[in-house]
């Protein structure tokens, strides 16, 4: 194994330059670094200037969605030795706008999310002293989509958010079909005009990159494709039976 | 530029969130602003493992929860705090339930309960172990469907403004912008965790540097109990990540080089196949680290690059339990140690964790400084004494969270509205402070804020470790006065204001000298051992004079004072802490 | 934006629906047709056979199902590819007017088409 | 955020060609051209047979024109990438139980291949027989 791999990092930094640059570093090699260890060399001993968004370093938080060579990847779990002999590009989330370097601007996403309504929506008060019981086959069917950390890494994969901004996404819809999954829920039809409309699943042209791309295996492409199904069979019940029947 | 809410909260993990639902179901006439420096989401939080205690069936009882927590914390924290502590643990986690939280369940759809480190029943309450990042997101969530709750998403709070005594917001820099903004508030609940990244190895996140702890000492509130600082047993070497106390619960054992148990050398009884309750593997983190420690000294650890380690063997689990019960702890050995837990053995060692200590508050979130609230990792209570309990921490953000925001909307209803000019003015004050530490670091000639944490870190670990005694401490402390001096002629690379990291690695770096400097003052003052604070001058608890919560605080000259204050007893008096037998 | 009067939802059921008959029944008639027969690997069937199943009134059923649903499938697919592979979003209704219009052209072809067949 | 000037990266008319499996994906939509292109050729074929022997031979004459082959041959292919890929998704929008037990995707994927033997073979023995 080398000593040190080159990494060339996606430089934006808007107060100097209006175009984005390269910067290449080299960085020890050590089979137990992941690409944010190689930042954190390059921020703490080479250059103080570079950004990025990091935390848990445990691939739970979700912060540290970047892009390594071509691939949306966590940066924490991803390890340099896997890019040896190097070199290892590192850039931003793409589909998304840079605010710097390899910090980007998650806004909207923050912004589509209550849209959804990702919390449980209640029939009635539940009793304050005893659960609501579960069965854990019952808690399969949403299981999956639960485990969305946020990291946008499927967002950075899909090529129809890149191209239609207003597509609410995959992390998004997953975490509808979450809780419209979820026996203790009884929002699904509150959700429905949101999920059901040409922005909702209706746009995904099922590219299925999101869920290539996902780290937690929440299997975004799988919710929405399901939603569809569930959405045109509601819809064609609304379409044959009267109104009073539903 | 300024704003203005009724309720300003810094931080938006667990305890944030739930303290910002608080306020709004106890009144929706107030205005209530969480601000955090990452994505409420993204707070360490999220990285809890194992679980969270609540007595959950009918063999257990809130007295046994109790008294668990007590000799657990030995004998240090506060009963009364405890007794509504455990009563309403359980209507948190209900009330999460609720709110849609996948807790584990049993086949016929009940919650499922584990066993867990120091509990004498099952009562730690899990989601996979998962359980801090399910949590957080149901409270995240949760909180999106109140729409009065205003949020300020990546903002740094520098500051707590205190006006006539009362503190009457804050100053925080929008980090994406660099926007310097004073929030007015009439009261300011601070709950931005715990400060692990004080020490070189630690299972806590980059973001857990004690802001809150150094924002109210710098305000003139008062911190308890800093000497106790939490080592877990479980990390693994390279990265300090930590290996959920789960994993034992589930049956793993803690071997040495030589294959064998050792614990039961440290009277914490005998080795059973079967996991026994608060024993062995199951006792307390403090004994289970110290534990470590003596095995290395007698040379029966396991040498590596990344220091001394001991293994935890989860291979007679079988592939079905470790996938069902311990998922993540598979997925991160594979990830960060490159084995599988299911065929090999997983090198461990003793990793700083959890800090016991904190803003002092009342049981009801409140401290001395009118107008300043704490809650989480970051307050101090007191339930969790001279040592936590694994899995208190959870229920214990979420009920004091609670508690502090009802308290908080019962305290901004009452006081009258004060001048805001006053409060103004400090904000520009502060304001210029932070242009001038951007502009007046530009210069070539100083070390790098990275070394000069690194070097904290080093003095902590070597002063102020699992074991201390009086000339370690001394020295640790002589050398942070050291750094702070050489810090603040520290440079910076970057003096951009777009999303400057370096700028808040510095400001960081500031509160958490402030920070090391009480833990590793409060240490050299008590002469004791007790919990996690292990004095090797003094190894004995001395209930005599030492039953008492240490509590520092900031001189106007900027010197300190530690004093004491008796520790609430109401029906456990002090006892010997037995494990095993 | 309501879901309620979208037509997309019956929009993808025909798409859907298109694209299971098509992917079911496409691969073999044009194997059979389109390669098998005229490379001689195979031999045609003769006409007065082929009428007769052809005429058959369940086979006429099949082909106008396969035929008009596979039209719709390629209507909505090849909307999304114009949307996506062009970036013509800004044009969705010519695009949505000469896609779907294309496949109710076709489908009034086809009846005609069978019709005659029988 | 009005003060931060955000750099919005431009998406390229070629971004499918930026990684294969957007590719993949680009000729797995171009192959509802070839499916449209199917119904033309099969409704030549039946107006073909309507129109009685002659006409039946002249469809089948011109159907081994090998500029015809070329093309029947390439929308072969990608009809069967349309099968493949339709198959792969089928099992992601499907959630079958029986009881409590979920029926695994792979069964659901191997149900359609099994299906579309079937099917193939029913078509085949019509025609050949
Ligand atoms: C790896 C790990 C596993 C754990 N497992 C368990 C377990 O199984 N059971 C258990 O009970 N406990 C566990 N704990 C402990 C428990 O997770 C923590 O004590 C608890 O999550 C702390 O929550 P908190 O809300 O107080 O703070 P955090 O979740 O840390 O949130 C702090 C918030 O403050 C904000 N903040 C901080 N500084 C500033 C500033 N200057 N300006 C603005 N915002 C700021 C941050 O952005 C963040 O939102 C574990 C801890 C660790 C490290
Ligand atoms: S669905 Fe997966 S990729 Fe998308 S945000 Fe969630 S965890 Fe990340
Ligand atoms: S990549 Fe995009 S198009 Fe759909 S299947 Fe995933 S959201
Ligand atoms: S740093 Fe938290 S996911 Fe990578």
């Amino acid at each position: 194994m080398p000593e040190s791999i080159t990494m060339e990092v996606w430089r934006y930094r808007p107060e100097r330059e209006s175009e984005p640059t390269w910067d290449s570093y080299e960085v020890p090699l050590r089979k137990e670094w992941a690409v944010l260890d190689g930042l954190n060399h390059i921020k703490d001993q080479l250059d103080g200037t570079l950004s990025y968004r990091w935390s848990c370093r445990m691939g739970i938080c979700g912060s540290c969605g970047m892009t390594v060579n071509g691939e949306p990847k966590l940066g924490c779990s991803t390890f340099l030795t896997d890019y040896a002999p190097g070199p290892v590009r590192v850039e931003p989330l793409h589909n998304f706008p840079v605010i710097r370097d390899l910090v980007v601007e998650m806004g909207d996403f923050m912004a589509k999310l209550p849209t959804v309504k990702p919390w449980l929506v209640g029939d009635d008060e539940p009793d304050e002293d005893t659960e609501y019981r579960q069965t854990p086959v019952e808690m399969d069917d949403y299981k999956r989509y639960s485990m969305c950390i946020n990291c946008m890494l499927c967002y950075a994969a899909c090529p129809v958010y890149a191209l239609d901004p207003e597509f609410i996404g995959p992390a998004a819809i997953a975490l509808a079909q979450r809780y419209n999954l979820d026996s203790r829920d009884a929002g699904a039809e509150d959700r429905r005009d949101v999920l059901a409309s040409a922005e909702g699943v209706w746009a995904c042209t099922f590219v299925g990159e999101c869920s290539v791309a996902c780290p937690k295996d929440v299997d975004p492409a799988g919710a929405i494709q399901r939603y569809k199904l569930t959405a045109a069979n509601k819809a064609v019940r609304d379409l044959l039976l009267p109104r009073g029947a539903r | 530029m300024a704003a203005w809410h009724n309720v300003v909260i810094v931080g938006g993990g667990g305890a944030g969130l739930r303290a910002a639902i608080a306020v709004a179901e106890a009144n929706p006439k107030l205005t209530v602003a969480i601000v955090s420096k990452v994505y409420p989401m993204r707070s360490h939080t999220v990285s809890a493992e194992g679980g969270a205690a609540a007595v959950a069936g009918d063999d257990d009882t809130m007295d046994e929860h109790a008294y668990d927590t007590v000799s657990g914390s030995d004998w240090l924290c506060d009963q009364d705090a405890v007794e509504a502590f455990v009563v309403e643990a359980r209507k948190e986690l209900l009330r999460l339930e609720h709110w849609g939280c996948p807790w584990s369940r049993e086949p016929d759809g009940r919650i499922a309960v584990r066993a867990f480190g120091g509990m004498k029943k099952r009562r730690t309450w899990f989601a996979a172990d998962k359980t801090g990042f399910h949590l957080l997101h149901t409270l995240f969530q949760t909180a999106l469907s109140y729409t009065d709750i205003v949020r300020y998403d990546e903002w740094f709070v520098t500051k707590l403004l205190v006006h006539d005594g009362r503190v009457r917001g804050v100053v925080a820099v929008e980090l994406a912008t660099g926007r310097v903004e004073t929030i007015v508030a009439d009261a300011v609940i601070v709950c931005t965790g715990g400060c692990g990244r004080v020490f070189p190895f630690t299972t806590n996140a980059n973001i857990k540097t004690g802001d809150g702890m150094a924002l109210a000492y710098q305000a003139g509130a008062p911190l308890k109990d800093m000497e106790f600082v939490q080592y877990h047993p479980t990390g693994l070497p390279f990265t300090g990540i930590l290996i959920t106390e789960a994993a034992r619960a589930e049956g793993g054992r803690l071997l040495n080089k030589d294959g064998y148990r050792y614990l039961q050398d440290y009277d914490l009884g005998t080795p059973t196949d079967e996991p026994v309750l608060r024993s062995m593997e199951l006792g307390p983190r403090d004994r289970l680290s110290q534990a470590f420690v003596h095995e290395m000294e007698k040379g029966r650890t396991v040498e590596t690059e990344a220091g001394h380690v001991v293994h935890l063997d989860l291979r007679h689990l079988g592939e079905k339990l470790v996938d069902e019960r311990l998922p993540f702890v598979r997925e991160l050995c594979a990830s960060y140690q490159n084995i599988d837990p299911v065929h090999e053995l997983v090198p461990v060692r003793p990793v700083v964790h959890y800090m016991m200590g904190g803003i002092h508050t009342d049981i009801h979130g409140a401290t001395p400084l009118t107008g300043l609230y704490a809650a989480g990792e970051v307050a101090c209570v007191s339930i969790n004494g001279a040592n936590r309990l694994g899995s208190n921490s959870l229920p214990e953000l979420l009920v004091f969270g609670a508690r502090a925001g009802q308290a908080v909307a019962e305290f901004v209803a009452t006081v009258p509205g004060a001048a805001t000019a006053p409060v103004l003015a400090q904000g520009r004050d502060e304001e210029r402070r932070l242009v001038r530490e951007l502009s007046g670091r530009q210069h070539s000639d100083g070390e790098r804020i990275a070394d000069i944490r690194t070097e904290m870190q080093e003095t902590m670990e070597a002063g102020a470790g699992i074991y201390r005694d009086e000339a370690s401490l001394t020295k640790a402390l002589d050398k942070l006065a050291e750094l702070k001096t050489r810090f603040a002629r520290a440079s910076m690379d970057d003096a951009s204001r777009t999303f400057n990291t370096e700028l808040v690695a510095m400001l960081e770096l500031s509160g958490m000298l402030d920070v090391a400097t009480c833990i590793v003052a409060s240490g050299l003052r008590r002469k004791e051992s007790r919990g996690a604070h292990q004095r090797t001058d003094f190894p004995d608890r001395d209930d005599e004079t030492y039953l008492a919560h240490s509590v520092i605080s900031r001189k106007p000259d900027g010197d300190w004072r530690v004093e004491y204050l008796p520790v609430t007893i109401t029906r456990w008096p002090p006892g010997e802490r037995v494990y095993g037998r | 934006m309501t879901t309620k009067r979208s037509p997309e939802p019956l929009l993808w059921l025909l798409f859907s629906s298109g694209g299971m008959v098509a992917a079911m029944l496409v691969p073999v008639l044009l194997f059979l047709f389109g390669v098998a027969f005229p490379l001689g690997w195979l031999t045609a069937p003769g006409h007065d056979y082929l009428a007769s199943v052809v005429s058959h009134p369940v086979t006429l059923l099949v082909l106008f199902g396969l035929c008009v649903l596979a039209l719709f499938h390629w209507a909505h697919r090849f909307r999304y590819t114009l949307y996506d592979g062009l970036q013509l979003k800004r044009y969705r209704v010519p695009i949505g007017i000469l896609c779907y219009g294309g496949a109710i052209a076709g489908s009034v072809v086809v009846a005609l088409v069978l019709l005659r067949a029988i | 955020m009005s003060q931060v000037r955000l750099y919005r990266p431009p998406v390229s008319l070629t971004w499918w060609l930026r990684k294969p499996s957007y590719l993949v994906f680009m000729l797995r939509e171009l192959s509802s051209v070839f499916i449209a292109w199917f119904v033309a050729y099969l409704l030549m074929l039946v107006y073909a047979v309507g129109s009685g022997p002659g006409a039946y031979r002249d469809f089948l004459d011109l159907s081994a024109n090998p500029a015809l082959v070329v093309l029947n041959v390439i929308a072969l292919a990608f009809v069967l990438l349309h099968t493949v890929t339709w198959f792969g998704l089928a099992p992601k929008a499907m959630v079958i139980r029986l009881g409590a037990l979920r029926v695994p995707p792979n069964v659901i994927l191997a149900a359609h291949y099994g299906a579309w033997l079937v099917v193939s073979a029913v078509v085949a023995w019509v025609v050949l027989r």
